[in-house]
């Protein structure tokens, strides 16, 4: 078996606050294959952002507590901080959920493409003068020669009439186009593996569309591995090849993304496909979980989906989750998958259900 | 943006409007008469003649009543004339030129000694959050910002031109002369400015776009002096704009302490002479260097900040 | 948007442009030590008050001079005028010095005097008044070296009168706009630096005894504490009046050396003898033993000056001060006094002008003093301007300022304050028929005499008089006498100063 | 046996009704305790404790705050006593931080001149906080021209350095604390007139006073129910800061000869008469400066802490009119 691309394993991450720790991750462990579109869905509060953040390294203020990140063997938890530049600005990119915040007001769209471009050139060479522009001193002719490359990043990620755009300011551009810029920033640093974090939720519904198709083309284009962060399942169905559910800072249920749609084994999973407005009847009230995400503040025992999982029991409260092999590569973290209905057996008939 | 800048010069106008009138009407309150002050002055301490005094009152009609001396003094300063000092035929403008350079000079070095302090220890204070750095970068412009200027003046003079005597006590010219002023003025601004681009930093390394920043692999350094500081000296130019003419305020005190020539001395000068002339002349330009500092602040948004645009409302 | 940008730089560059050439223009400025002396004054000499005298003060610096001089006795010198005589009794004929030579070589005549005299006329509104001449018949050249004055009243002080710096003969060419100012003195003007300094150098071609040194420096430092600081660090050669508290260390300085001179001024609380409780004499009486003037001298004032007996310094040879016996300190007479007194407990105002050297701290002690023979008061510091008005109007109890003279003619240093149409008196006398610090009667009278008398014994007489009734009415509580001190660099010789100290002259002054 | 109670009797039921008292008051006193002790563990008070800083300014200003009161008590001579034989002596047992330039004792001149500091500061900002809070209930209440109108005036006064301002007016109303304040408050109203009219407008929106408009609640009462307690918060904010402004400004006002007349102790006053002294006499002059930098740095601590507790919307309202 090859080497996977980016592999997490057991990875904790902590945030403290003023008297108590929230556990944000708590013990995650996934892999992501070299070429593969994994998508990573659950409720907001699931540890998904941290999860990839953490994966950039970006978890600040956050600490990783434990566990490990290795991405092609590298071990990301322990590299130095020149390594982990030179990662971010060769080898994974990352997209941001809100188009809105996430580009710098005061420079042009084409200043922050050149400037990830020039990272990637030259992770170890970032002469302040010359990223300032401090007026006599810098040298930015190398600068200037880059915008062809941003004209084409620009046109790739589907902005019409680059050449007239580079000059604009993130101001002058409608939120789709900033998230596609943001696209380009990502993709200018020509990474392996894109973590897109909701890069569609602030959009509308064409807009999403667009740059889903976008991502979907540039994956095969450039034969990339992405990590698509949704709690939109209808996504997931569109571009992922495979699917990991989070709950509570945990993994719940990792497959492909067929078996995850069409034969959930863990409550949660299928408690989140009840959700979804496909599965629901015009007029009848949209399904929701009752209860509360947890806050994970302090120490977290047994299953974290257990207060509102409708086949907990008081086991499930206090003992550990196993991960119980399902078949075919799907896993689900369950203390009581015995209890719980499973569709596989279900579609096959009635006689098979308990 | 020129309708823009010409909604501002009419508010502007009315501000200077509202500032005369309020300068103007004090007179009506004062103590002291402008004719004998002035004149005893004049004559190295001897008091003037009953005689002597109706004279000047009529020269400088100061017989009318103050509405009319109020309409005739604007009239004269719409032509460009703020009178003349009742000392002499100076013309108040005259007086104001030769000194608002020295204040210059003095409030723009004071406004660079404080950003230089202010920028790096607002930077670092910033980026160094709860750590000692911090702490102690905070305390200090705690300290600078409680510390009376004309006191830090003395002890300023007191280690550096009297114990190491490496600096002029007082005067005006050379750079020497500078140094201590502008330190005392730049101490207290600096302090400001320090508390200000700290939060302001602050908030900004929270936003979003720094994580970006960041997940391109720039390093600390540029994500830091490019990306957060560019954004956090916004709000912090607005506070050094209005500032610069607060500088007026400590440029009083500073000139009076190290004898500097210069708007603040004139005005003190003018105001115990009863030189009312002068005095309004003074707060006038002082109340148009104030106004015209806000348009320029505003202004220089269009160029920091691409966000707002002097139209109104920006998007 | 291109544009934009293009402007954003500009603007960066034109900054960065402007910074540099302001350090460049600071850098340039330098003006080291020159051979010459540095003299630090307390005003500024180049106020736009001078004006009239080509935008640089007459005072001190020995550029212009005046027909009459004022000698180290407070008596009337020639000077610029060789003589002069009363031809009646408004008019007075001088005659004027020959081979006398302005700073540009003109020679001076009786019209240049004409010239000075009208200038002075047209352009300070007092002057009129305060020289007694009026209007273009006053003043005329009889002959190339003779020049009649006529006053608009008798005026016997006239010669004395204009024995002062202000009223110093100027050529024609000089022009304020440029800072071009002609005189006759032993120092011509170099260069002028408006609100800083004045540089002047010896004039060749002086009439009397030239200057030795050959550059002098007039500069403006108008903190006490900031003039010996710089003097102590060498930046100034003679630093005048510097803070009394400093005096001390600057005479154990071995570098410094301290000049002294008495002058004609003297510091005093003026009774306000129209207005309860302080129009009662016993209580002034009790109020001047209740001070201690020597102690007053010996701490605030650190030795310099001399406790005072009456308003009028002993420089000017009419005082009294040698004729009348001192209320001597004692408290116990100053109870009983109070005692003895109409006072009632009423809160005396003690008014104070704030531009009054040391006025604070001795009006404090005062308020002391009073407090321990049982009367209470309070201080109230007032600008000059609101001073004057305050004690015009009689709005307060004791009025404490120094009164001295700069001119020859000191008389109005009595006249002013105590007679009845004397101009502290005037407002009220002539509204209310009281007045401030009038005793009115006997005591207008001889004064009246004393200015009129042309005699000097017959003046002396007259105001001693006048003086000794004061004394006797308590009519003001005399503090001290002034004393001018300057602090000079020990390398420097022949440093000394006259009673009235702006009438200093440098050309004995050796480096 | 008569009805007549007995002596014992009395003395008993004297002894119940003083224990039942006692009982009370013991209780009364125990629910004092825990309600403070609920206090200091309350939320906000955490907040505020947690910050070493807040803590340091809050103590500044208290130990001013007592040292005022308590200041013929505390000082060990009177402030005014002269013994001018004794002047300019340096700090000794007798006179821990030495004599002024009339004998003087410095350590009573300061304590009874943080009396004068804290008077100026309360009035100062009391009646620009009066004032302040009249206009912007007016401005905020009106809208229209009269809004227009008072807040182009607040804009004159804020378009103007206040410190030069004050600086006209006192210097032409003459040296005086009292004209200090008139100045000082003349420039100093319009910050609060803001802040309150902000508020009014933004409470006005509100469903519940609109509701409550409706039922006829008259206006005085919906400011006095509504507006003011929501705007409190940042109110007491400024005004906390503006103390440390006040003090500030009043002493720089002092300094150029306006401020106290003598011989009342005021701080400014003390390093503006001591500074001929400052070579021969450090103490003259070092100790006042150092009592204002306290002062003004307990005013500016507290505020900051109390800023972070009360008023979390602004980050940072920079108010440095100071010199």
């Amino acid at each position: 078996m090859t080497e996977p691309l980016l592999s997490v394993e057991n990875l904790h991450t902590h945030f403290e606050t003023h008297d108590r720790t929230v556990h944000a991750v708590n013990g995650v462990s996934f892999d992501i294959e070299p070429g593969e579109v994994v998508g990573i869905v659950g409720e907001s509060g699931s540890g998904k952002s941290v999860t990839a953040r953490s994966i950039m390294r970006l978890e600040e203020p956050g600490k990783i507590v434990d566990g490990s990140i290795r991405y092609r063997g590298e071990a990301l938890t322990e590299a130095t901080d020149e390594t982990i530049r030179r990662l971010r600005g060769q080898d994974m990119s990352m997209v941001f959920q809100d188009p809105m915040t996430t580009l710098n007001p005061v420079f042009t769209v084409s200043e922050q493409i050149v400037e990830s471009l020039k990272v990637h050139d030259n992770p170890d060479h970032q002469p302040l003068r010359e990223y300032l522009r401090i007026p006599f001193l810098h040298d930015r002719t190398d600068w200037a020669e880059k915008r062809d490359r941003v004209v084409e990043l620009m046109s790739e990620v589907g902005i019409p009439n680059p050449e007239e755009r580079l000059d604009a300011y993130p101001h002058e551009f409608s939120g789709g186009m900033r998230q596609r810029a943001m696209l380009a920033i990502a993709l200018a640093s020509e990474p392996d593996l894109l973590i897109a974090d909701e890069p569609t939720t602030a959009l509308d519904v064409t807009i999403q569309a667009q740059i889903l198709q976008i991502l979907s083309d540039l994956r095969a284009s450039r034969d990339m591995s992405v990590m698509l962060i949704t709690h939109d399942i209808g996504v997931v169905s569109e571009v992922c090849d495979r699917v990991i559910v989070m709950y509570g800072g945990q993994v719940m249920e990792t497959g492909t993304t067929e078996q995850i749609l069409t034969q959930p084994r863990h409550p949660y999973t299928q408690a989140l496909l009840d959700c979804m407005p496909q599965q629901t009847e015009r007029k009848e009230q949209l399904a929701t979980i009752e209860g509360q995400v947890p806050n994970q503040l302090g120490d977290i025992e047994g299953c974290p989906f257990a207060s509102r999982c409708a086949y907990a029991d008081a086991a499930c409260t206090s003992a550990s989750m196993p991960v119980c092999d399902c078949g075919d590569g799907q896993e689900a973290a369950c203390c009581a998958l015995d209890r719980v209905p499973d569709p596989t057996r279900e579609a096959v008939g009635v006689e098979g259900s308990r | 943006m020129w309708k823009y800048i010409v909604r501002r010069i009419i508010s502007g106008l009315a501000v200077l409007l509202g500032v005369s009138v309020l300068t103007f009407s004090l007179t009506f309150f004062t103590p002291g008469d402008p004719a004998r002050t002035i004149l005893r002055k004049q004559m190295g301490g001897r008091s003037p003649s009953q005689a002597a005094i109706e004279r000047f009152r009529e020269a400088n009609g100061l017989n009318d009543s103050i509405p009319v001396q109020y309409v005739n003094w604007v009239t004269d300063v719409m032509q460009g004339d703020l009178g003349a000092s009742y000392h002499s035929e100076t013309a108040v403008t005259t007086l104001i030129g030769q000194n608002l350079m020295p204040t210059v000079e003095l409030a723009v070095a004071g406004l660079a000694v404080a950003l230089v302090v202010a920028i790096p220890t607002g930077v670092i204070s910033a980026v160094h959050k709860g750590g000692r750095l911090d702490y102690g970068s905070q305390v200090l412009a705690l300290l600078g910002l409680s510390m009376p200027n004309f006191w830090l003046g003395y002890l300023l003079m007191l280690v550096f031109a009297v114990q190491l005597g490496v600096l002029p006590t007082h005067g005006f010219g050379t750079f020497g002369h500078l140094v201590l002023p502008a330190v005392t003025l730049g101490t207290g601004m600096a302090a400001v400015i320090t508390r200000l681009l700290r939060s302001s930093m602050l908030e900004v390394l929270d936003e979003e776009y720094i994580q970006t920043a960041r997940s391109k692999g720039l390093k600390e350094r540029i994500v830091v002096y490019k990306h957060t500081l560019r954004n956090a000296l916004i709000p912090v130019i607005t506070i050094v704009g209005l500032q610069f003419g607060y500088l007026l305020n400590g440029a009083v005190i500073i000139e009076m302490v190290f004898q500097r020539p210069g708007l603040g001395s004139l005005l003190i000068d003018a105001i115990f002479a009863r030189n009312y002339p002068v005095v309004q002349g003074l707060v006038l330009i002082v109340a148009v260097v104030f106004v015209v500092t806000n348009l320029l602040v505003d202004i220089t948004y269009r160029y920091v900040d691409p966000r707002i645009s002097l139209g109104g409302g920006g998007e | 948007m291109a544009g934009n940008k293009l402007n954003r730089r500009t603007v960066l560059k034109s900054a960065a442009a402007v910074g540099a050439l302001s350090i460049a223009g600071c850098a340039e400025n330098t003006s080291g030590n020159s051979s010459g002396v540095r003299i630090a004054l307390n005003t500024d000499p180049t106020a736009e008050v001078w004006n009239t005298h080509g935008g640089i003060t007459p005072y001190w610096t020995n550029v212009m001079e005046p027909l009459v001089w004022v000698n180290q006795e407070m008596d009337t010198e020639p000077w610029l005028a060789t003589d002069w005589e009363q031809t009646s009794e408004t008019t007075w004929e001088f005659a004027i010095r020959e081979g006398v030579s302005f700073h540009n070589g003109d020679k001076l005549t009786a019209d240049h005097v004409v010239y000075s005299f009208e200038t002075l006329l047209s352009e300070l509104a007092y002057a009129p008044g305060w020289l007694r001449l009026e209007g273009p018949e006053s003043i005329v050249a009889l002959d190339e070296y003779t020049v009649e004055f006529t006053t608009t009243e008798p005026f016997s002080v006239f010669p004395g009168n204009i024995a002062h710096n202000m009223v110093c003969i100027q050529h024609p060419d000089r022009n304020p706009d440029e800072n071009r100012v002609i005189g006759t003195g032993p120092y011509q003007v170099d260069e002028v630096v408006v609100q800083q300094e004045v540089v002047t150098s010896s004039f060749d071609d002086y009439w009397n005894d030239a200057g030795q040194v050959d550059e002098l420096v007039f500069e403006v430092i108008e903190d006490p504490n900031t003039r010996s600081l710089s003097l102590e660090n060498d930046e100034i050669d003679i630093g005048m009046s510097p803070p009394r508290s400093q005096i001390d260390s600057l005479e154990s300085n071995d570098g410094v050396e301290v000049a002294r001179q008495e002058t004609a001024g003297s510091c005093y609380g003026g009774f306000n003898l129209y207005d309860a409780p302080t129009d009662d004499p016993v209580l002034r009486r009790a109020l001047n033993h209740a001070v201690d003037q020597q102690l007053i001298v010996d701490t605030i004032l650190e030795n310099v000056g001399s406790p005072a007996r009456v308003p009028i310094s002993p420089t000017i040879y009419w005082s009294a001060h040698d004729q009348v016996d001192p209320y001597e300190y004692d408290e116990d007479t100053a109870s009983s006094l109070v005692e003895e007194s109409a006072y009632g407990g009423e809160m005396i105002t003690i008014v104070v002008p704030n531009d009054l050297v040391n006025g604070r701290d001795i009006a404090q002690v005062l308020l002391d003093d009073f407090t321990s023979v049982g009367v209470e008061a309070e201080i109230q510091m007032a600008e000059r301007a609101q001073y004057s008005d305050l004690v015009r109007n009689g709005n307060g109890h004791l009025f404490l300022d120094t009164s001295g003279s700069n001119s020859g003619a000191a008389d109005y240093v009595i006249y002013d304050s105590f007679h009845s149409d004397g101009d502290v008196n005037q407002r009220r006398y002539r509204n209310e028929e009281t007045g401030v610090q009038n005793l009115g009667g006997e005591v207008d009278t001889l004064i009246e005499d004393g200015l009129q008398a042309t005699e000097s014994a017959v003046k002396e007489e007259k105001y001693v008089q006048a003086q000794e009734r004061m004394k006797a009415q308590a009519v003001t509580l005399p503090v001290y006498y002034d004393e001018f001190v300057a602090a000079y660099q020990s390398g420097l010789e022949g440093v000394s100063f006259s009673p009235i100290p702006e009438f200093t002259s440098w050309t004995s002054l050796e480096k | 046996m008569t009805d007549e109670p007995t002596v014992s009797d009395r003395l008993k039921s004297i002894g119940d009704r003083l224990r039942s008292v006692g009982v009370q008051a013991r209780s009364k006193l125990g629910e004092a305790r825990s309600r403070l002790v609920a206090a200091y563990h309350s939320r906000p008070v955490r907040q505020f404790r947690s910050n070493t800083l807040n803590v340091i300014g809050l103590v500044i200003v208290l130990t001013l705050i007592l040292t005022a009161i308590f200041a013929p008590m505390l000082a060990p001579h009177d402030p005014e006593e002269q013994h001018l034989r004794d002047r300019l002596e340096g700090p000794s047992a007798e006179h821990p931080l030495g004599t002024d330039q009339l004998g003087q004792d410095v350590l009573s001149r300061l304590i009874f001149g943080a009396r004068v500091s804290l008077k100026i500061g309360v009035a100062v900002v009391g009646i620009s906080l009066a004032i302040g809070t009249a206009v912007g209930v007016t401005a905020g209440y009106a809208g229209g021209y009269v809004d227009e109108g008072l807040m182009r005036l607040v804009d004159v006064l804020l378009a103007f350095p206040g410190l030069l301002l004050a600086l006209v007016i006192a210097g032409i109303l003459g040296p005086s604390l009292t004209n200090i304040m008139i100045a000082l408050a003349i420039v100093g109203w319009t910050s609060y007139a803001r802040v309150v009219r902000g508020s009014v407008l933004s409470v006005k929106e509100e469903e519940y006073v609109k509701a409550s408009q409706l039922m006829g609640t008259g206006r005085l009462r919906i400011v006095g129910r509504h507006v003011l307690p929501n705007v409190m918060g940042p109110v007491v904010v400024l005004a906390t800061l503006d103390m440390a402004t006040v003090i500030l400004s009043t002493a720089g006002l002092s300094f150029l000869g306006l401020g106290a007349q003598p011989p009342t102790p005021e701080w400014g006053t003390m390093i503006s008469e001591g500074r001929y002294y400052l070579r021969s006499a450090w103490w003259v002059v070092n100790f006042p400066g150092l009592a204002i930098m306290f002062a003004v740095l307990g005013f500016n601590l507290l505020g900051d802490g109390l800023r972070d507790v009360l008023d979390p919307r602004e980050e940072e309202s920079v108010q440095n009119k100071g010199l």
